[in-house]
């Protein structure tokens, strides 16, 4: 049979597919776990004090082990290669195959919970790198978790009192500060905020591809996202108008608190917790005014023209502020919000407030109101001219409440709410100013404004929101 | 009748009955066929309606847009009032993201300004608006399979 | 190839939107009628315009209460309105220690500065009124009597301002004048020295944040350049007129313009 | 009565013994291929190898000839249906349930990861070398004489082979999978985007129809993925192999593969054959009509002299043995080292981007970015009709069997080639910089897009370049080959450039590095 090239061809193949088929065999046959699961043995052998223990791990089959958990539907394959997890044998062994840290396990106990409720990762993996999903390759969303961040993983269960008592003070702290950085001012949880930024409610199970990755330096992750975002956000998100400044620090307690927000109920017989799984809602008025109004007023006595929001915050807390507007029109302005600015309608359709709770948070505002009652204006003794109004306020007012009230140094004129406004209360704002804040005393002498302009100019303010 | 024209009659009696058995044959395999194709649209849909609530009108308060993710929708509130511009490419569906001047798709490039009108790349049409409509209990609702033409806006307080 | 067509139509849009920007944002269009002497007529316009934030008497204290802005970091800034009566200038183009030119101050009424609530006038005063505040607010100060302004440092544009060696030659200049001290390692304003620094009137100041993008004169080169050569009168800013050689100024510039972002 | 008895046990006792042999000729019903008549029962007896013919031509054993494409895309295709059936014990098909299992093959099966790898690297291998093996029939001219229909089959199963490959990569229910879905009954669906402008939406909707009858719903979802799933397990195979035992079939009644009407055995083939015995043999020198050769239709044997041909048994069975062999150990190599991609879970809210489908219809999302009907519809099916036309527009008849048909040929094909690739880039680099009519004249109607499209003009130039061709050259044959080399390099060149020039939003980036992280 001289037929060699094609019996060439097929036995050189046939070696080469031979020898890949044994190099796969053999490639399948020792996965990783394998090796680390040898090292466990020999490493109970040696360090067994009585037979028994020897026999038992010398009889130890090397295979996958898995953590079946019918109740979360997950799977978990980490003990794999952490074989030693449950081991005390294992305290001071190396990764992976060291004991638990800690008495969790105790309470947590692994066929129960698995691992990733806690840690992350890919928990039906079975070698390293696609388990702890590092890197862009792995096509995970939940890598494994940094240590320090690890307290968010235990609000599905518990509330953050007790955590804060059981010295778990990360998480506490991290909701702690959440509650008093003002954040819910924009932020709505749970259906309670303001509606400027996005809804925290499953913040923490949210995939890599909803948040910008551009900026962030280093591992493309979420855990590094929240953090850098925290230090500055708009390095991450150029046209973010977020306010918050925070120490170095607190970003992590604050990042550990938003991975906590996670969307998922765990069932019912692992959960312990007493009062609903977010931060309660404060009862007292100084703690509704941190939660709410803190990350733009500040603390309400200094008024500030804010070159994120390009617009000037008032200063609630002012005192001249205070003498001029009666509780009535602070309320429905918190009620109603400034529509067209920032300022977001807390009213419970809106941002959620109870009624109670918006009383009380006035009262704390109006706390320093001085005794003093203003001197009446009783306009509605003036017949106001609009035209000559119109005239007075683009020479006096337009330069910084805008030539339609829209507002830049000087507040916005035309929402409802101002419009709607008690004129005695505007033509008081306009005669007597307000100390301490750019607005100045038009009434006094010298400057020219005499009762009847103040008339005409505040009638001419109310027609503002109809000029387009 | 002649003989000729009896032995006409008479053939065609009998291809008359041929004739009739194959169309009968015929129709009944082709109704049974539509029957069977018909059973591949199934009758009740198993997704989410088309029609469905988005929230109260105090969730959008005036100057923000809100991306429902779930949805693909976009709802901008304006001082003149609310309406919602649907997320989806009129090219191939994907769902296209917001960008300073408008709307940008990934899958093949195709660009709408912000009013949702094409501007660049291969998408057919304009990206659709739907209307917004207050139930009778007050809440606000769209309805994805309706389109509307643009610039139908809900006004807040008509 | 591709870049460059792609770039060129782009910056021939953004000039053609540039020009169309016209317009401005403060003030209105009261139609004056020019009465009186020229001094009772700047008399008059002060009394209106300016006197509620740099007081009757010029002396920066008006009506207007505290004013403050808040920078992107966070930083909290106090303004407080010019003090005519001391005749130190800020934003001059005449060499330091002496009085700005009258172009100057017609300038500063004419372009305001924004990031410090004085509003532009741009279409509210006709020529004649600025002069007339321009004359008015002479009259506060003592020192116009006895000196006479000096000439205006001439402005000329390098080519290569802003290119990669400029920067790096500004960013070894940076170091060696010990600008730091004052505006940070990363021009934040966040010096050791930042917070000492006190202005004549004897009020708290605070070093410039360069990455807040722009400067109060103006972003382009040449007032960066004045800046550096007249140095701001009356505050902490000193001129680099005498220590400096006219090249390593501009290199200074393309480096401060690489701080603000405005080059690659 | 006892001898018979006796006999009877007696041969009982035999058959005991002689019970494997007998069973072993009884398999073996030609006995050992020894002589030539014993090989040539061998082949002719065998159900499987019957398919081919007793003896065979030494032309189709020179490997530069066939180059073995066909056999290897068959290859292939055994190597794909059987490394499938494996992941059908362990995939499961539904939302819940897909990714996982995927995962989970990965993960814990034994071999999973190297049997998944194989499958999806058998099956887009398939594409490769069934566009390969198109080539070489057409350039070969191999699709006259009778072979026509031949063709068209062929066609059908390379659209099947894509129509398999593309609903395999909607099963694992990933980003790639979801998103291919969503696009893939949009395309179905594009036809609305011509009725639209028709204004015939109406009463005529076969582009909503279509989509809901492919996804069983509006939007891709449970029901689409269990359609998918029995597109891609049965009923595109099924009709793979009704198609593929067709052409098997007619390849040898339309008279075996071409082959150059000159021909004389060069010294090489000498190793490529095993001579048959000189004397004795049962096939004479000289030409009989025995039954042997009087095969049905034109064979060979008949009209041509015998010396030409060699007995298949022992020459053609280790060829093809060899090339599945070589086919099997490619792919172990490739999924050895390469693995199949997996990406995150499907998420409907946000698409991948940049949303590239695998590179073998790179090229199609090229043509979709200009228009959905046209890239999606319009232009692949007039690609194929065109294809498909080939054979009933040429029917010269000489120069069979030889690559290009003559000097002419490779002279038209070179300049084809270079004609295409100009104009595609220079239509490319023009879209790229300047866009098209919706960027200069937003208010365009988008019929006027659908008709007039780069991909459109494209395709014109194709058709009036091949026109000239033939009128230049005077020849069918010239014109089919200038046509089927720019069909050939603008599918190349719109799949390079989809594959490494296109970025996120489909724009343009010189480089993959050029890309921005977003």
């Amino acid at each position: 049979m001289r037929n060699r090239f094609f019996s060439w061809i097929l036995f050189l193949s046939g070696v080469v597919l031979l020898i890949f088929t044994l190099i796969a065999a053999y490639r399948e046959m020792t996965p990783e776990w394998k090796k680390y699961q040898a090292q466990y043995k020999e490493q109970i052998i040696k360090t067994a004090k009585d037979n028994a223990v020897r026999q038992k791990a010398g009889a130890l089959a090397s295979e996958v082990q898995q953590i079946y958990l019918g109740a979360l539907n997950k799977i978990d394959r980490c003990v794999s290669c952490h074989i030693g997890v449950e081991n005390p044998m294992m305290d001071n062994a190396k990764l992976p195959l060291k004991q638990h840290s800690g008495d969790y396990l105790k309470n947590h106990p692994p066929d129960k919970f698995g691992c990733t409720v806690c840690h992350y990762g890919q928990g039906r993996a079975t070698n390293k790198k696609e388990a702890h999903g590092i890197g862009h390759d792995t096509h995970w969303d939940f890598p494994v978790m940094p240590l320090k961040y690890i307290q968010s993983s235990c609000t599905q269960c518990h509330d953050y009192e007790m955590l804060g008592a059981k010295g778990y003070d990360t998480i506490a702290k991290g909701a702690k500060l959440f509650t008093e950085k003002g954040c819910r001012g924009c932020h709505k949880l749970n259906g309670i905020g303001g509606a400027l930024g996005k809804k925290l409610d499953i913040v923490g199970s949210q995939p890599i591809a909803y948040f910008p990755m551009r900026f962030v330096e280093g591992e493309r992750n979420t855990y590094n996202w929240h953090k850098q975002h925290f230090a500055d956000p708009r390095v991450l998100v150029p046209e973010s108008q977020m306010k918050i400044s925070v120490k170095p620090e607190e970003t992590d307690l604050l990042a550990t608190y938003v991975l906590s927000l996670r969307s998922g109920e765990m069932p019912k017989d692992y959960r312990k917790i007493k009062g609903i799984m977010t931060v309660g809602k404060p009862d007292e008025g100084e703690a509704l005014y941190k939660m709410f109004c803190i990350a733009c007023h500040t603390d309400g006595k200094q008024s500030y023209f804010d070159e994120i929001f390009n617009r000037t915050i008032p200063a609630i807390v002012n005192k001249a502020f205070l003498k001029t507007a009666d509780d009535k029109y602070i309320k429905k302005t918190v009620e109603e919000g400034r529509a067209g600015t920032q300022m977001t309608s807390w009213k419970t359709a809106a941002g959620g407030l109870a009624e109670g709770e918006i009383n009380k948070l006035i009262s704390y505002i109006t706390k320093e109101r001085p005794s003093a009652k203003p001197e009446r204006f009783n306009i509605a003794g003036f017949k106001p001219d609009e035209k000559r109004g119109e005239e007075l306020y683009k020479v006096r007012c337009a330069l910084c409440h805008g030539k339609k009230g829209e507002g830049e140094l000087g507040i916005n004129l035309r929402n409802p709410v101002t419009q709607a406004a008690d004129p005695e209360f505007l033509a008081l704002t306009v005669r007597d100013g307000r100390t301490e804040t750019p607005m100045p005393a038009f009434g006094k002498k010298g400057i020219g404004l005499t009762e009847k302009d103040i008339a005409d100019v505040v009638s001419y303010v109310k027609t503002l929101s109809k000029k387009k | 009748m002649s003989n000729e024209a009896h032995e006409k009659a008479e053939i065609s009696r009998r291809d008359f009955l041929g004739l009739a058995s194959l169309g009968a044959a015929v129709i009944s395999s082709l109704t049974v066929l539509t029957g069977v194709l018909r059973m591949f649209k199934p009758n009740v849909r198993y997704e989410e309606s088309t029609k469905f609530k988005i929230g109260k009108a105090e969730d959008f308060p005036e100057g923000t847009v809100k991306k429902l993710d779930e949805r693909g929708l976009f709802i901008f509130s304006k001082d003149d009032g609310l309406y919602a511009i649907s997320a989806v490419c009129t090219h191939l569906g994907c769902i296209v993201n917001q960008t300073d001047w408008g709307f940008q798709c990934p899958c093949h490039g195709s660009r709408y300004n912000e009013h949702g009108k094409v501007i660049a790349g291969p998408a057919p049409r304009n990206l659709d608006w739907h209307e917004i409509s207050k139930t009778v209990d007050g809440i606000l609702e769209v309805d994805t399979a309706k389109s509307v033409p643009a610039g139908t806006k809900f006004k807040l307080y008509a | 190839m591709k870049g460059t067509i792609k770039k060129s139509f782009f910056i021939l849009l953004l000039i053609f939107l540039i020009s169309q920007q016209k317009g401005n944002v403060f003030g209105a269009d009261a139609k004056k009628s020019a009465s009186g002497g020229n001094d009772n007529l700047g008399k008059k316009i002060y009394e209106e315009r300016c006197q509620l934030c740099h007081g009757s008497k010029g002396d920066g204290k008006g009506l207007v209460g505290v004013m403050k802005r808040s920078e992107k970091s966070g930083r909290i800034l106090e303004i407080k309105p010019r003090d005519f009566t001391l005749g130190a200038f800020r934003f001059r183009s005449t060499p330091t220690g002496c009085l700005p030119t009258e172009e100057d101050l017609v300038l500063l009424v004419d372009k305001g500065i924004p990031r410090s609530f004085m509003p532009p006038h741009k279409d509210q005063l006709t020529k004649e009124e600025k002069k007339a505040v321009v004359e008015h607010i002479k009259t506060f100060a003592t020192r116009w009597k006895e000196e006479e302004p000096c000439k205006y440092i001439p402005v000329k544009k390098p080519r290569w301002i802003g290119s990669k060696k400029s920067v790096e030659k500004g960013k070894k200049l940076y170091k060696e004048m010990k600008c730091w001290e004052c505006h940070g390692e990363t021009g934040r304003g966040d010096g050791p020295k930042a917070d000492l620094q006190k202005d004549d009137w004897g009020h708290k100041i605070l070093a410039f944040d360069f990455t807040t993008g722009a400067t109060k004169m103006g972003s382009d080169p040449e007032n960066v350049y004045t800046a550096y050569t007249t140095g701001l009168d009356g505050t902490g800013m000193p001129s680099y007129e005498d220590s400096m050689k006219d090249e390593d100024r501009w290199h200074l510039v393309s480096y401060t313009l690489k701080l603000m972002g405005r080059v690659k | 009565m006892s001898e018979l008895k006796q006999s009877g046990i007696d041969s009982f006792k035999h058959n005991i013994k002689s019970a494997f042999k007998s069973f072993a000729s009884s398999f073996l019903r030609s006995g050992k291929p020894t002589s030539d008549r014993s090989r040539a029962a061998a082949v002719f007896n065998n159900f499987f190898l019957h398919v081919q013919g007793v003896k065979t031509h030494i032309n189709t054993l020179r490997p530069a000839y066939t180059l073995g494409l066909g056999l290897i895309s068959f290859f292939l295709l055994i190597i794909t249906i059987i490394s499938g059936v494996l992941l059908m014990v362990y995939y499961s098909p539904s939302i819940e349930h897909a990714y996982n299992s995927v995962k989970d093959i990965n993960f814990v099966v034994f071999a999973g990861r190297l049997i998944r790898n194989m499958h999806k690297w058998a099956g887009e291998g398939m594409i490769i070398f069934v566009l390969l093996h198109m080539a070489r029939v057409f350039y070969t001219s191999s699709y006259k004489n009778g072979r026509q229909f031949n063709w068209v089959i062929g066609l059908a199963l390379l659209i099947l082979t894509f129509g398999i490959n593309l609903s395999g990569y909607m099963l694992p229910w990933d980003q790639l999978s979801y998103w291919a879905l969503v696009i893939v009954a949009n395309i179905i669906q594009s036809p609305k985007e011509l009725t639209d402008s028709l204004g015939i939406t109406g009463f005529f909707d076969i582009g909503g129809f279509s989509k809901e009858l492919f996804l069983g719903g509006l939007t891709a979802g449970k029901e689409s993925l269990t359609r998918v799933y029995l597109l891609h397990i049965m009923l595109l195979p099924i009709f793979l192999f009704i198609f593929l035992g067709v052409h098997f079939w007619r390849i040898r009644k339309d008279g075996g593969l071409t082959k150059p009407d000159v021909f004389e055995p060069k010294a090489i083939d000498a190793a490529l054959i095993a001579l048959p015995e000189k004397k004795g043999g049962i096939f004479p020198a000289n030409k009989t009509y025995g039954l042997m050769e009087l095969a049905h239709g034109k064979t060979p044997v008949v009209d041509r002299d015998v010396e030409n041909t060699v007995l298949s048994w022992p020459n053609l069975l280790i060829a093809e043995a060899a090339l599945f062999v070589l086919c099997l150990a490619g792919v172990i190599v490739y999924s050895f080292f390469i693995d199949a991609p997996l990406k995150e879970l499907a998420n409907p809210m946000i698409p991948e981007n940049p949303a590239k489908a695998p590179w073998y219809f790179l090229g199609l999302q090229e043509l979709l970015s200009y228009s959905a009907f046209m890239g999606g519809v319009g232009l692949p099916g007039l690609a194929l009709l065109g294809l498909g036309l080939i054979p009933y527009l040429d029917r010269e008849e000489q120069h069979l069997g030889i690559w290009f048909s003559n000097k002419q040929g490779k002279r038209v094909a070179i300049e084809s080639l270079i004609a295409s690739a100009l104009v595609i880039i220079g239509l490319l680099a023009f879209v790229i910089n300047f866009g098209w009519f919706r960027s200069w004249w937003p208010n365009v109607p988008q019929l006027l897009i659908t008709l007039i499209n780069p991909g459109n003009i494209w395709v014109g130039f194709m058709i009036l370049w091949s026109v000239y061709v033939i009128k230049k050259t005077g020849s069918t044959r010239m014109g089919a080959i200038a046509l089927f080399t720019m069909f050939l390099i603008s599918y190349l060149i719109y799949t390079y450039v989809g594959t490494e020039l296109r970025g996120p939003n489909w724009d343009f980036f010189w480089s993959r590095s050029e890309w921005p992280i977003h």
